[in-house]
């Protein structure tokens, strides 16, 4: 269990520490390498996206950053998963979560189990990212210096490309629910990303069993 | 040679990008590569090296004005020429290279009797030694009359190469001081 | 040919309109390889290097006549000289130019994601500009024939222009021009197509080489640059001349299918969670109100 | 070249044999391949390895160096048993019909008659025609061709050439000709049977060409290969015809021009035989040289050598001008007398015996030319002073910097060296005379770079510093220095296209053409030979080139591309000698009766009503002779017709051709074995002309030639060609680098008698083992353009070796080329 939760001593609204310095840190650093790494990929990708990459110094530049900040998008969620992977852990608790998951996305959360400090849908996205990322890096290293690829072993390039397109559509299909919930579908999540505090109400409705824990509270009854 | 070329490039695919964003990143896609031996100055020369004797086209830099050293820029072959048609093979195309090549020599160097190394010498002094080790060996070995007392006038112990690649003009030049030194042993590439 | 202004009728890398396409009246040029007739010389490697100017790159002895392995990024063109023994026991000496085949269908500017990279001018001329070039390599991907090269110096990929600014200035490629026995022949594609054929005929009547014929890959929908092969049914005696080029089927998969399913997807995401919000709007937490939880 | 390079379009057969056009004119090559595109010409390529050449051949044979000679006299055995001959042709344009003198001895033991073992020369009286009428020269006087020649036209007398030349050749069997060469019995009538294909069944339209370089040159007998091949024509009826003739590859741009302006010493300007010691004024000069003419006394012939004394009076005007007078014997006592050889590997023998003390070498690398270059090297240690003037660094003026010699050593050198930097071709005009026989003026594109100089003035400046010095304090027989004539305007840097004009002639006086009456004024420049004369008013320095810059112009700057023949003529692109005639010999593209053997391919013809030759050349001919006078079409010849037999001193070593093995050859001569070598060859006896045996070990035949991607010692200062091929190798036949465990890349060490080559190791299968009179025989070869400066030598990259270290200074006694192809070598492991 993460040892970053405390409760605010002060304050009539009694906040909750979310998330610490350094984990906004890291959420910060790998989001914003992958940020570039999405908007010069998709320029890359999509000849109706070059534009992206114009916008983001050229061609060539974004070209000579791309597995660059790949790589150090890698490094930072390992460092991340340093800190967060039994966290992530995926329990049985999260299992029953996702099977429910339709009320989940229709607000019924009344009709869902508890979750810890991540729920389940989370854990998903922060799996994703990071076998996503190694998977990146992977095929992206054949792309970086293909130069190397001797002439016998030509067929690597394409295949590289191909896993390559298919581990970011991945992500970023996890990204854009990323994205989604962070900034439009719950509240709150946004500052506590990046104030790292949230409300008793928000810990309590999102997390409750996270809530109890670091509040000290008995576990409720199920 | 092309003005129309560049113009083209720069009005007819800039529109298109500036469509994508509303701002023109990009003058241009294709690069305007100018030709490059569009206006220097062409001399026809002939290829120095077979028989073939192909006729090239040495393209050097300015237009022979006052104000501009000729450099060579671009060498091709003459398409007029009837033998080879504007052809030339790896060596002729690559005659360039022997025009300006860091190897070449610069400037007179003798090497003295029992020296390791060259030493610089100006043209008038290497001239004057050079005509005067012609005399000395011409007044030392001079044959005039053969064992049987016919008159030979020749010089046997001065001897001259030719180049493969002196001209006519050159050679008869070499005939000429040669054959009036009285050397026999007067000899060429094209014995060899 | 090209008397005046190439138009640009493809563009790699890029959206929207492009503004040669169908615009001009211009042929296809195409230089034809006639290998019976090639001496292997290399002149034609030579003017190209001196036409373009390039850096003198560094050679070694490797039991061949063949001046390098492979083509390099300021080495264009290349001889490639194979020994071949007949079961009859006659041995013949196989020349090929290898150089950039720029075919009627690129794989080269299918597979380049930058806008501009590479161009296709309407005379057919496939062109790189390496000031648009990032260095991605895919094109050498696209490449059936393994011809574009990578300067690891400037990160720019380079390969055969087919002398697009002599041929822009109503000249000749300056391979073309060099070559001392007309094994290369430049001009329209139906020209050298025929004069191709007639070669063909000539070797079948008057030759051993009855098994003589045009090599036009029809894989890349055709070539601007055909040879005569001595025997049509092994181009890959010539220094691996490819016997059925085609641009490799997971670029296409590439950049077809899975290209406009990735796109699908991820504005199908978009909406996605847009029409969710509309119709759920946010998750709200609990009032602050209600007091403490038990 | 008796045709030229355009010209090789125009023919049916093509032999490519001593020579490697693909690689080493490949510009020239084009029109071979143009006749094999446009008219199916058969090319057949016959070459010790298979060449780039032979790559586009339709029939290839590969053939031991040095057996040229069995493999062409073979064709010749072939071409007369099977009729394939030009029966016309060989009646009335050669010598075949003429009688040969009772007593010549064809050499079935190796020798001719008359040979003399003591001097190793031969006594050629016997070897000349006889004379018609049984008429008898004095037993004393000095052998002399017969005016009046007997000749049986049905060819059928003994002694007729013919007959001679059928007996001679009868022993060049196909089995034979496989012992030799070791060319397969089949192989060689496929090959007999193709070229002499364009003679069957009668048929005179076809036209043959044969085509060779130094690899037929560079042979202790290699005037006689060429013979060979010349007579092979003369059979075939293919020489002077479009698409025919025997057509030597000059190598380099201007030997041809050099010859003909006499850069060697048995010649003057124009191929007039140097005076000799006899000669005691200039009439007994003419006597000798001017030969008079021998045929049958029903026929004509022009004999123009006849007008040698024009020739040779205004040359003296040209050299010596007011001080060439007929009153002091027209400067006779000038020329140098000439009575030896004073070839190019005597001068290095000379100075390596310490008799030649001074050499100048304008352009020309004798240490890596060699032969024997080791010997070259030592023979300069010798000489007191060294004059190079080059464009680049090279291994003749650095000699005493070459591997091997030490700090040490250099201090007993006593030769004093004067590097001097020359103009590169881009840098100076003048005139290149190409194979063809082309003069094309080029013009400078820029100056000579930093202190380089010009040639043309750091010479005139040479010679008038020593005519400066023999003014100012006399000396041995300074008149030919002091009288020189050297009126350019700017003396120090003689103006090349007045040296051009001078070359071309002027008139002194007025001169008139007793046929057309045309005036030539005093000053003025001569339209043609036609007008030289040999009472000092006119002065030459060629007469071969006179008509090259008349009155009219510069013609060798001409640059009209019309051909309206079609023929590849160009008449009106620069100017050809002799008189602007592109095909030598033209007469004989025309049946006895002046119609063109091929009406399709038109040279010249007779009309009849103009009663003149014409044509779309220009009638290399007596204009207005008449077929009925029978004139013949070779108006050099005394004889007037083609030579099959070479009478009395044309050839040192025998009126027909006959195989010699090379001077180090892997087997005896399996024609006569005890007298294997050309008996008239002889050694140099210094301590460094070694010769090497097959018992010695040396059992691989070692060839030498050039690639395509180099020119001699030139471009391995070419930073481009260098990149082409970096590194000399030595091409070793798969089977032998077996046998040997080398694989290719690996070094190599080849070794002569006279020294050793290291370079890397080209295995392949384009030389393959030979079997010779049944003995198994390896051929490598290497190529030249290895030296010890160079971008490569330079920087260490490449061994510091030269491949004449190994070729063997012995030379052709006719044309004293040494034998750089086909030498015994062993080779191993480096």
């Amino acid at each position: 269990m993460s040892a970053a939760s405390d409760v605010r001593p002060s304050g009539a609204t009694g906040e909750i520490e979310r998330y610490t310095f350094r984990e906004r840190v890291m959420h910060w650093f790998t989001g914003i390498t992958y940020l570039y790494c999405l908007a010069t990929g998709l320029a890359f990708y999509s000849p109706h996206l070059y534009w992206l990459a114009s916008v983001l110094g050229g061609g060539a530049t974004s070209r000579f950053w791309h597995p660059i900040l790949g790589v150090v998008f890698l490094m930072g969620t390992l460092w991340m998963n340093n800190f967060w992977h039994r966290d992530m852990e995926m329990t049985e608790t999260d299992r029953r979560w996702l099977d429910r998951v339709e009320h989940y996305m229709a607000n019924r959360d009344d009709l869902l189990p508890s979750q810890e400090r991540f729920n389940a849908g989370q854990k998903l996205f922060y799996w994703l990212m990071l076998y996503g990322a190694l998977l990146l890096l992977l095929t992206g290293f054949f792309l970086w210096v293909p130069e190397y690829i001797p002439r016998q072993a030509a067929w690597v390039r394409p295949l590289a490309v191909l896993l390559h397109e298919i581990a970011a559509l991945a992500t970023i299909g996890g990204f854009i629910i990323h994205i989604y919930m962070g900034v439009f579908f719950v509240p709150g999540s946004m500052t506590a990303i990046t104030t790292g505090w949230v409300s008793r109400a928000w810990a309590r409705t999102h997390h409750r069993l996270w809530y109890l824990r670091v509040t000290g509270s008995p576990p409720p009854q199920e | 040679m092309n003005p129309t070329r560049r113009s083209f490039l720069k009005g007819g695919t800039g529109a298109v990008v500036a469509s994508v964003l509303g701002f023109d990143l990009k003058p241009a896609f294709a690069q305007a590569k100018e030709l490059k031996i569009a206006r220097t100055t062409e001399t026809r020369s002939t290829c120095p090296y077979c028989s073939v004797s192909c006729g090239i086209i040495i393209h050097t830099i300015g237009d022979k004005a006052k104000n501009v050293t000729a450099q060579v820029v671009h060498v091709e072959g003459d398409p007029d020429h009837p033998i080879n048609r504007g052809t030339l093979c790896p060596k002729g195309s690559s005659l360039m290279q022997d025009i300006l090549n860091e190897r070449r020599l610069l400037k007179p160097q003798v090497r003295r009797p029992g020296s390791d190394h060259w030493e610089d010498i100006g043209w008038d002094q290497a001239i004057e030694e050079i005509a005067r080790h012609i005399k000395k060996t011409r007044d030392e070995t001079f044959i005039s009359t053969d064992s049987q007392g016919r008159t030979v006038n020749r010089l046997e112990s001065i001897a001259w190469n030719g180049g493969c690649t002196d001209t006519n003009e050159f050679n008869y030049l070499a005939v000429k001081t040669m054959r009036s030194l009285g050397v026999t042993y007067l000899e060429n590439q094209a014995r060899v | 040919m090209s008397n005046g202004p190439l138009q640009i009728k493809a563009i790699s890398g890029h959206a929207g309109p492009v503004p040669g396409r169908d615009a001009s009246r211009d042929y296809d040029v195409c230089k034809l390889v006639d290998v019976t007739t090639c001496i292997g010389c290399k002149a034609c490697e030579v003017a190209c290097l001196e036409w373009n100017g390039y850096p003198f790159r560094e050679t070694v002895f490797d039991n061949t006549y063949q001046t390098m392995p492979d083509l390099a990024w300021n080495y264009y063109n290349l001889i490639r000289f194979d020994e071949h023994v007949a079961e009859d026991g006659t041995l013949s000496w196989l020349m090929r130019k290898d150089q950039c085949m720029h075919c009627a269908d690129p794989g080269c500017l299918l597979a380049c994601p930058a806008d501009g990279a590479i161009v296709q001018y309407s005379n057919g001329i496939v062109d790189f500009q390496q000031e648009h070039c990032i260095g991605c390599q895919y094109c050498v991907t696209g490449c059936p024939f393994n011809i574009p090269k990578f300067n690891k110096e400037t990160k720019k990929v380079h390969k055969c222009t087919l002398c697009s600014d002599r041929v822009g200035a109503g000249l000749e490629p300056a391979c073309i021009k060099a070559c001392p026995t007309g094994c290369l022949h430049f001009g329209s594609k139906d020209d050298m197509k025929e004069l191709a054929e007639t070669r063909v005929r000539q070797l079948h009547e008057h030759s051993s080489h009855k098994n003589a014929g045009v090599y036009d890959p029809a894989g890349v929908g055709g070539t601007h640059v055909i040879y005569v092969l001595h025997d049509k049914d092994h181009p890959e005696r010539y220094g691996g001349l490819p016997k059925d080029p085609q641009i490799p089927l997971l670029v296409r998969l590439w950049k077809g299918p899975l290209k406009w399913l990735g796109n699908i997807a991820i504005a199908a995401g978009i909406i996605g969670v847009a029409t969710h919000y509309l119709r759920f709007g946010p998750k709200r937490a609990e009032e602050e109100t209600k007091g403490e939880p038990k | 070249m008796t045709n030229g390079w355009i010209d090789i379009k125009n023919t049916d057969m093509m032999l490519i044999m001593g020579g490697n056009p693909a690689e080493n004119h490949p510009c020239g090559f084009k029109w071979a391949i143009e006749a094999k595109r446009q008219r199916n010409a058969q090319m057949i390529v016959v070459d010790p390895r298979f060449t780039r050449t032979a790559a586009v051949a339709d029939l290839f044979l590969q053939i031991r160096a040095g057996a040229d000679i069995a493999f062409l006299g073979g064709v010749i055995h072939y071409a007369l048993e099977n009729q394939r001959v030009a029966k016309e042709y060989l009646v009335n344009y050669t010598n075949a019909a003429f009688l040969v003198k009772d007593g010549f001895k064809l050499p079935e033991d190796g020798l001719y008659s008359g040979f003399d073992a003591a001097t190793q020369t031969y006594n050629k009286s016997t070897w000349n025609y006889e004379e018609a009428g049984g008429g008898k020269s004095a037993a004393d006087a000095p052998p002399s061709l017969p005016p009046n020649v007997a000749y049986d036209a049905a060819l059928e007398h003994p002694r007729s050439v013919y007959q001679l030349l059928k007996k001679h050749y009868s022993r060049y069997t196909p089995e034979m000709v496989e012992r030799i060469t070791g060319i397969p019995k089949d192989q060689f009538l496929k090959a007999a049977d193709l070229f002499t294909s364009i003679r069957k069944d009668g048929d005179t339209r076809k036209a043959a060409t044969i085509i060779y370089a130094v690899g037929w040159t560079q042979h202790t007998f290699g005037s006689q290969i060429i013979r060979t091949a010349a007579m092979l024509q003369l059979l075939l009826g293919n020489v002077g015809r479009a698409g025919g003739g025997v057509n030597a590859l000059r190598g380099h741009s201007n030997i041809q021009g050099a010859t003909d302006i006499a850069g060697v010493f048995d010649i003057l300007p124009g191929y007039l035989k140097v005076p000799n010691p006899t000669d005691q004024n200039f009439a007994a000069w003419m006597k000798r040289i001017t030969p008079t003419s021998a045929k049958p006394k029903e026929w004509d012939s022009w004999n123009y050598w006849s007008n040698t004394a024009r020739f040779a009076v205004s040359l003296m005007k040209s050299m010596y001008g007011d001080a060439a007078r007929k009153d002091n014997d027209w400067a006779f006592s000038y020329l140098p007398k000439v009575d030896r050889e004073y070839s190019w590997a005597h001068i290095w023998d000379e100075m390596y015996q310490g008799k030649v003390k001074g050499l100048l070498a304008f352009g020309m690398n004798g240490v890596a030319i060699g032969p024997n270059s080791q010997k070259n090297i030592d023979a300069l240690k010798k000489a007191d002073w060294l004059v190079v003037c080059e464009i680049y660094p090279d291994e003749t003026s650095s000699f005493w910097q070459s591997p091997g010699i030490t700090r040490e050593q250099m201090k007993n050198i006593p030769t004093e060296v004067y590097r001097l930097p020359g103009a590169g071709f881009a840098e100076k005009d003048g005139t290149f005379v190409n194979s063809a026989r082309w003069l094309q003026w080029k013009w400078a594109a820029l100056p000579p770079p930093g202190q380089a100089r010009l040639d043309q003035e750091i010479l005139a400046r040479i010679f008038l510093n020593v005519r400066e010095l023999y003014k100012k304090d006399g000396g041995k027989f300074p008149d030919p220095i002091l009288n020189l004539s050297w009126s350019y305007t700017d003396p120090n840097n003689p103006s090349l296209s007045e040296v051009a004009r001078e070359l071309n002639g002027r008139a002194l006086a007025d001169v008139t053409d007793p046929a057309t009456q045309q005036i030539i004024k005093a000053g003025q420049q001569l339209p043609g030979f036609a007008f030289l004369r040999d009472d000092g008013s006119t002065a030459c320095g060629n007469w071969l080139w006179c008509g090259s810059w008349t009155e009219a112009g510069a013609l060798m700057q001409r640059r009209g591309t019309d051909d309206p023949s079609g023929l590849g003529i160009y008449p009106n692109w620069a100017w050809s000698w002799p008189m602007n005639r592109r095909v030598m010999y033209n007469r004989a593209s025309c049946d006895e009766n002046g119609k063109p053997w091929d009406p399709a391919r038109r040279q010249v013809w007779w009309n009849e009503a103009q009663k003149r030759w014409t044509g779309n050349d220009v009638p290399d001919f007596k204009a207005d002779s008449q077929p009925k006078d029978h004139m013949g079409p070779f108006i050099m010849n005394p004889e007037g017709v083609g030579r099959l037999f070479v009478p009395l001193g044309g050839m040192a070593d025998g009126p027909f051709p006959e195989h010699y093995e090379p001077f180090e050859s892997p087997i005896a001569n399996p024609l006569h074995p005890k007298q294997s070598n050309n008996p008239v060859v002889k050694k140099y006896k210094s301590d460094l002309d070694k010769f090497g045996t097959p018992e010695q070990g040396f059992t691989v035949v070692c060839t030498t030639y050039r690639l395509t991607e180099h020119y001699h010692y030139w471009t391995k200062n070419n930073p481009m060609n260098v990149q082409l091929v970096p590194e000399m190798f030595v091409e070793i036949p798969a089977e032998l680098a077996n046998e040997m465990g080398i694989t290719g890349g690996e070094k190599v060490k080849v070794t002569s008698a006279r020294g050793t080559y290291l370079a890397k190791a080209m295995v392949t299968r384009r030389i393959r083992p030979m079997t010779i009179d049944g003995k198994k025989v390896y051929q490598i070869g290497i190529p030249i353009h290895q030296g010890y400066r160079g971008i490569q030598e330079d920087e260490g990259k490449v061994p510091r070796t030269i491949a004449n270290l190994l070729s063997p200074a012995v030379t052709d006694p006719n044309a004293y080329t040494p034998e750089f192809k086909g030498f015994l070598v062993k080779i191993e492991k480096a």
